[in-house]
């Protein structure tokens, strides 16, 4: 039964890892309408800026504003150089674009950097355990993950809903020109948000650096499963962002969890090893396709 | 296609221009983009170092190294070397790290007529009934890696347990290759996808199956996720895990810290290994290139010299029966010591204990131990007619 | 029309002269590459009938080349080493492996399209890619046709019995199929299939108020892409003798798109053109430096940026 | 007599805001219905519920009294319900020939034909051409569409519904953005194909409905206010307190 919870647990946490790389991508896209590729390599340039800045420093609290800052910075120089040009134009502009820089972005590092993996450690103070209930502790960086995502929604939640910049983007999406007819600066608006966007998969790539690999090509690794997320959620909706990310964080991890023991109790253990590993590894895929069956706009459709 | 035409005639004119000179052309396919380009790049850089410390020779040969990165593409691998064998006439090429492209790439060179020496991947597809004359692993024969690390987990006493590798051949030859000389009981095979990042999953399986110790084989980055959760889940403490090379190696260590402390891993090689030619590789590795060689370092330099050794005896003609009977002399010094080439010309070689400790200046440094495989030969050799 | 079936005749006759230049130079690797460039334009002009004509950008063409490739390779591996596949023993005949790779591909479009084309727009994009993206996976995970390491065959395939040896006669014909698909695809597009195609691309909503069922007609030219993109691998495989994961992943979708656009999108001979262009450069500049990225990748992103209508956009505008 | 087109209590709801509440309508065969109503009275919805781009929560749709409420757009089309667009819908790189030769492709079932050539193809061309002569724009049958000026590209929006050959034609705000010469002979044009065809016309400009409308329903909050002759309309108070004497005064 603990191993149950714990892996309920498991699955909520990779799901709002997800979610945080989930949300930035789907909020450009809700808002600006373009389909941004290069997310993941904004996502690993927080991680390696961040990863970087905790050698220089010594220090993960410094790392982790130097890995915002830098995503931050490098997203609102994407937008300014590339994807303000891109807003009127269709998505297969967007693809291109966005496709040519994730190979500038990977052969930078390469570079640049270098092409080995970083070292990146978590913070100290979140090194340890908690006993989250009787029998199962569970580590606290992960657990500090799991509040950020958190944070990261309701964060969301509020500037969309109830502020002014929040107000600014909704019409944006839909009344561009009534919205710059209020004498609001739409081009800033947009960068702004795109620069938004840059920072939650930057933040997402520093809190991830403690315990995945820092290296290039990461980006791609997650870009795509994070698609699935917004396409099972909806595209462009952040409460849908939320939803697919904890129906994939936990279908996959559930899956990976049982899916060999239940198998087991109808066939040979090294069968059902090797079967259960092959069903979890395209599990997400058939949940996206169910999904899309009933839903083809997803579980949170955006209105429009 | 004006345009294609010509960059094409451009190309092969200023490829007839170079194959004047009189050098041994050396074509070095290897991975440089994605992820595990660092592989690439470490094996180039230990061969490089070998030919420039003979003065741009090798053997008393003058050599010229052509590199070019195959994206970890089987196609592009083979197609580079279609386009040397072509355009540049060359004849002996080395350099590939993984084996699909290995794979892709080999039969290519030996129909050609050309000579190819492995300074890493060691597929079992060439390795037994396919072997070639022509065709060398430095390295390793693959399964030796795992069967290091079975050897090991046996030698320290480990009677259960839980085995984990990505649901793909490699994974799966991992797990084999491990139980080949382990002999214990194997509690769980655990099969990971590919592009997993999070393996919480697995380790909550570990946990609950409450084995004596694990095995595990994730190359690279999934390698570095995989010892960074492990140590930060608390099972580092619990459960000890044995591994091999290629998930405890110099780059993996320096990009985990201290979660690698403790883990019991085997390699052919390690850079404090107590004979000369090793001492003056790594201070002349670090000298030139500011940073501590890997493993993959250390075979890219072993490779060149093995192929200095085959150009002793065969010369700038490059004849390929000459060429092999030097390389089997293995008339070189190692660095990593004990060396000879079995009948199907891949090594026999002894393999040690390998564990991370913290060095004196702090940093996590990969120390070797005892021998727990001497003279290793690979399962595959006795189906090899040669 | 008339200027369009110049510039065709004049292609055409730069590829056929081809094999003759390398003659000349004593350079087969020349063939060989533009072997490479045939079949790639093959697959391009197949992405394009979706991209370009269709307005459906699918970002999984490459889960069905590399399902042709490996429909060859595992028919020529039973043939030659035994064994059998759903109780088939395989084959080494071209004439029936390239139809039966094309029928696979097809099916398999059927099904990823039937499911991806109740959406558009970018949920399209995504989910073609997703889709790819499980097919790659589950050939790294095959381990009897390879997984990762890939599926080798010992030879090339028999064309009715006859060998394809050299690269000569090999080019000939990558360059007749690629002109039968050019010649196919181009009368497609102004038969009443492709009337309807283009239309529904300008307005989906125009072409349901006059009575076609839109997502009918886009299934099927998903398929036939599939179908054509099926027949490239299965040249592909025979290429190189071999048929491996990276066939499907999601960077050849992404260099299939940059073929298209690069050429030109919705332009029939442009992504042939693309096709040439990113594979010289491409191989050009790995050539010349180990960071071809740093600037192939700017490249890519200039191309996007400030040639919508694609290389093909400045021939055509020069010589009208 | 079977009505054209009957909707029976039909109904659609975008969250709290009922864009069309329980609507009963019956259009005869042959007349030319106006719909009118102020902005957001629910005739775009009304529209969609009609050609089956919207489905409706409750209610139906009666098409001849056959039941088409669950039908889909195609089917409605190929089953005799032609419409045109209010933002121009029309393809671009085709000229205007070969977008009114589409809609008669429309008409003429499946076209899942890969090889011959369409544009060569007489059957589908020859209608188009008369469709064109009906809407007077025969002689820039070859202009590509994205030439055409404005009033042109209305009158190749008509006569791609036209073509279709439908049994009810519903025009959506066909003037739209047509100065008053433009717009006079569109008049022109719709009354030359009364008694013809049944037409549903939505229009926000009332000298084209009173001149062309047999009758004229009045769209009010997602109601129907009143049904009746445009005399009849123009007389009701309560349409001048709601609507004519906000919009028209």
């Amino acid at each position: 039964m603990t191993l149950v919870l714990e892996q309920i647990l498991n699955g909520l946490q990779f799901g709002l890892t997800l979610f945080l790389l989930a949300a930035g991508l789907t909020l450009v896209f809700g808002i600006m309408g373009v389909i941004n590729l290069a997310h993941g390599s904004l996502y690993m340039m927080g991680a390696y800026a961040a990863a970087l800045g905790a050698q220089w420093t010594g220090s993960f609290w410094l790392a982790l504003p130097i890995g915002l800052l830098a995503a931050f910075a490098i997203g609102v120089g994407v937008e300014l150089l590339v994807m303000r040009r891109l807003y009127g134009r269709d998505h297969l502009a967007q693809v291109l674009a966005t496709f040519g820089l994730i190979l500038f972005f990977n052969g930078l590092l390469a570079w640049q950097v270098g092409r080995a993996p970083l070292l990146m450690n978590g913070p100290e103070q979140l090194a340890g355990f908690i006993e989250v209930m009787p029998g199962l502790p569970y580590p606290i960086y992960r657990l500090a993950v799991m509040a950020v995502g958190v944070l990261v929604a309701v964060g969301l939640w509020y500037l969309i809903a109830r502020t002014r910049m929040g107000m600014l983007i909704r019409a944006g999406s839909t009344q561009r020109e009534m919205v710059s007819a209020l004498g609001v600066n739409i081009a800033q608006l947009f960068t702004l948000v795109f620069g938004l966007g840059a920072l939650l998969a930057g933040l997402a790539g520093v809190m991830v650096g403690p315990i995945r690999s820092v290296q290039i090509g990461m980006g791609e690794q997650v870009l795509i499963l994070t698609f699935v997320v917004i396409v099972v959620g909806g595209v462009g909706s952040v409460r849908g962002a939320l939803a697919g990310a904890l129906l994939i964080g936990l279908s996959d991890t559930l899956g990976r969890a049982f899916a060999p023991s239940l198998l087991k109790l109808w066939m040979s253990g090294a069968l059902a090893d090797g079967l259960g590993a092959a069903l979890s590894s395209v599990l997400v895929y058939l949940v996206m396709a169910m999904v899309l069956v009933v839903r083809p706009r997803g579980l949170f459709p955006m209105e429009g | 296609m004006r345009f294609k035409s010509l960059a094409l005639a451009g190309a092969s004119l200023l490829a007839l221009t170079m194959t004047a000179s009189a050098q041994v052309k050396i074509g070095f396919i290897t991975t440089l983009s994605t992820p595990g380009g660092y592989l690439g790049e470490d094996a180039r850089d230990g061969f490089l170092l070998a030919v420039n410390e003979e003065g741009g020779k090798l053997g008393g040969v003058p050599v010229q190294v052509l590199v070019e990165d195959d994206q970890l593409k089987p196609a592009n691998g083979k197609q580079i070397a279609e386009k040397w064998l072509e355009s540049e006439k060359v004849k002996l090429f080395t350099g590939v790290i993984f084996s699909n492209v290995s794979i892709a790439t080999v039969p290519t060179i030996l129909e050609a007529g050309g000579i190819f020496v492995s300074p890493n991947a060691g597929p079992s597809a060439f390795s037994g009934k396919a072997c070639n004359k022509n065709y060398y692993v430095t390295s390793w024969q693959n399964d030796n890696l795992h069967e290091s690390a079975g050897a090991l987990a046996k030698k320290l006493g480990y009677k259960r347990m839980v085995l984990l590798a990505p649901n793909y051949p490699a994974g799966k030859d991992a797990i084999i290759g491990f139980k080949r000389t382990f002999g214990g009981e194997v509690i769980e095979e655990i099969y990971t996808s590919l592009d997993q990042t999070d393996f919480a999953a697995e380790m909550a399986r570990v946990r609950a199956a409450k084995p004596d110790a694990v095995f595990q084989f994730h190359p690279g980055g999934q390698g570095i996720a995989f010892l960074k959760q492990w140590a930060q889940s608390g099972l580092k403490d619990q459960v000890p895990m044995v591994v091999a090379s290629p998930s405890l190696e110099q780059k993996i260590v320096a990009s985990v810290g201290d979660a690698a402390i403790g883990i019991a891993g085997t390699s052919h090689w390690n850079g404090d290994l107590p004979n000369e030619a090793n001492k003056a590789f790594v201070k002349a590795f670090v000298a030139k290139y500011n940073r501590e060689p890997t493993v993959y370092a250390s075979q890219g330099y072993d490779a060149a010299k093995l192929i200095a050794s085959g150009l002793k005896t065969s010369g700038e003609k490059l004849d390929a029966d000459a060429f092999r009977s030097g390389m089997l002399k293995v008339d070189a010094k190692l660095v990593r010591g004990n060396f000879k080439f079995n009948n199907n010309q891949h090594p026999i070689q002894d393999w040690y204990e390998i564990k991370a400790v913290k060095g004196t200046d702090g940093k996590v440094v990969l120390q070797s131990g005892a021998k727990v495989l001497e003279n290793h030969a690979d399962a595959y050799a006795k189906d090899c007619a040669l | 029309m008339m200027r369009q079936r110049g510039l065709f005749v004049l292609l055409l006759l730069a590829f056929i002269a081809v094999p003759f230049i390398a003659g000349a130079l004593g350079n087969t690797y020349m063939i060989t590459m533009a072997t490479r460039v045939l079949i790639c334009a093959m697959v391009a002009v197949s992405l394009d009938l979706l991209v370009g004509w269709g307005g459906l950008v699918s970002f999984g063409h490459a889960a069905f080349f590399g399902l042709g490739g490996y429909v060859v390779a595992i028919a020529a591996t039973h043939a030659t080493q035994g064994g059998d596949i759903f109780g088939w023993g395989g084959t080494n005949e071209a004439l029936i492996a390239w139809p039966l790779a094309m029928l696979v591909s097809a099916g398999a479009a059927l099904v990823i399209g039937a499911l991806s084309l109740r959406t558009s727009g970018v949920y399209f994009i995504m989910i073609t890619l997703a889709f790819a993206q499980m097919l790659y996976f589950v050939f790294v995970a095959l381990k009897v046709y390879g997984g990762d390491d890939g599926l080798s065959m010992t030879s090339r395939n028999l064309l009715a019995g006859a060998r394809i040896t050299d690269a000569r006669s090999f080019y000939w014909i990558c360059l007749i199929l690629l002109a039968v698909v050019v010649a196919l695809v181009g009368r497609l597009l102004n038969a009443r299939f492709g009337l309807v195609l283009r239309g529904a691309k300008a307005s989906e909503r125009r072409m349901a108020a006059l009575g076609f069922p839109v997502y009918r007609y886009r299934l099927v030219a998903f398929v036939i892409a599939g179908a054509i993109a099926g027949l490239a691998g299965a040249l592909w495989a025979n290429l190189g003798r071999f048929a491996a994961p990276d066939m499907l992943s999601w960077l050849r979708s992404g260099e299939f798109l940059v073929m298209v656009i690069l050429g030109g999108s919705a332009s029939l001979l442009g992504p042939v053109l693309g096709a040439a262009v990113f594979l010289i450069l491409e191989t050009q500049l790995a050539a010349h430096t180990e960071h071809w990225q740093v600037i192939f990748g700017p490249l890519v992103v200039l191309a996007a940026l400030y040639m919508p209508m694609g290389l093909w956009g400045y021939v055509r505008g020069r010589s009208s | 007599m079977i009505a054209a087109l009957e909707l029976k209590g039909l109904s659609k709801s975008f969250g709290a805001l009922r864009a069309n509440d329980d609507i009963d309508l019956s259009i005869r065969e042959h007349e030319c219905h106006a719909i009118i109503g102020p902005n957001g009275a629910g005739k775009s919805t009304l529209i969609g519920l009609l050609t089956g781009e919207i489905l409706p929560d409750r209610g139906q749709v009666l098409l001849f009294g056959e039941d088409i409420t669950h039908w889909s757009v195609p089917r409605r089309a190929l089953a005799g319900l032609g419409r045109s667009f209010q933002i121009t819908q029309i393809v671009p790189g085709f000229s205007a020939l070969d977008n009114v030769a589409l809609a008669v492709q429309g008409r003429s079932g499946h076209s899942f034909q890969f090889v011959a050539d369409a544009r060569a193809d007489m059957r589908l061309r020859a209608p188009a051409i008369e469709a064109l002569e009906q809407v007077g724009l025969s002689a820039r049958a070859d202009v590509m569409s994205e030439i055409l000026s404005h009033g042109e590209r209305r009158q190749l929006e008509l006569a791609m519904a036209l073509a279709l050959k439908p049994r009810v034609l519903l025009l959506d705000e066909p003037m739209a953005g047509m100065g008053p010469q433009e717009s006079a002979l569109m008049v022109q044009r719709l009354i030359a194909l009364k008694g013809q065809v049944t037409i549903v016309l939505i229009e926000h400009d009332m000298d084209v409905v009173f001149a062309l409308a047999d009758r004229v329903s009045v769209l009010v909050a997602g109601q129907v206010l009143t049904s009746g002759t445009p005399d009849e309309v123009r007389a009701d108070r309560r349409v001048r307190a709601a609507y004519l004497g906000g919009e028209v005064a």
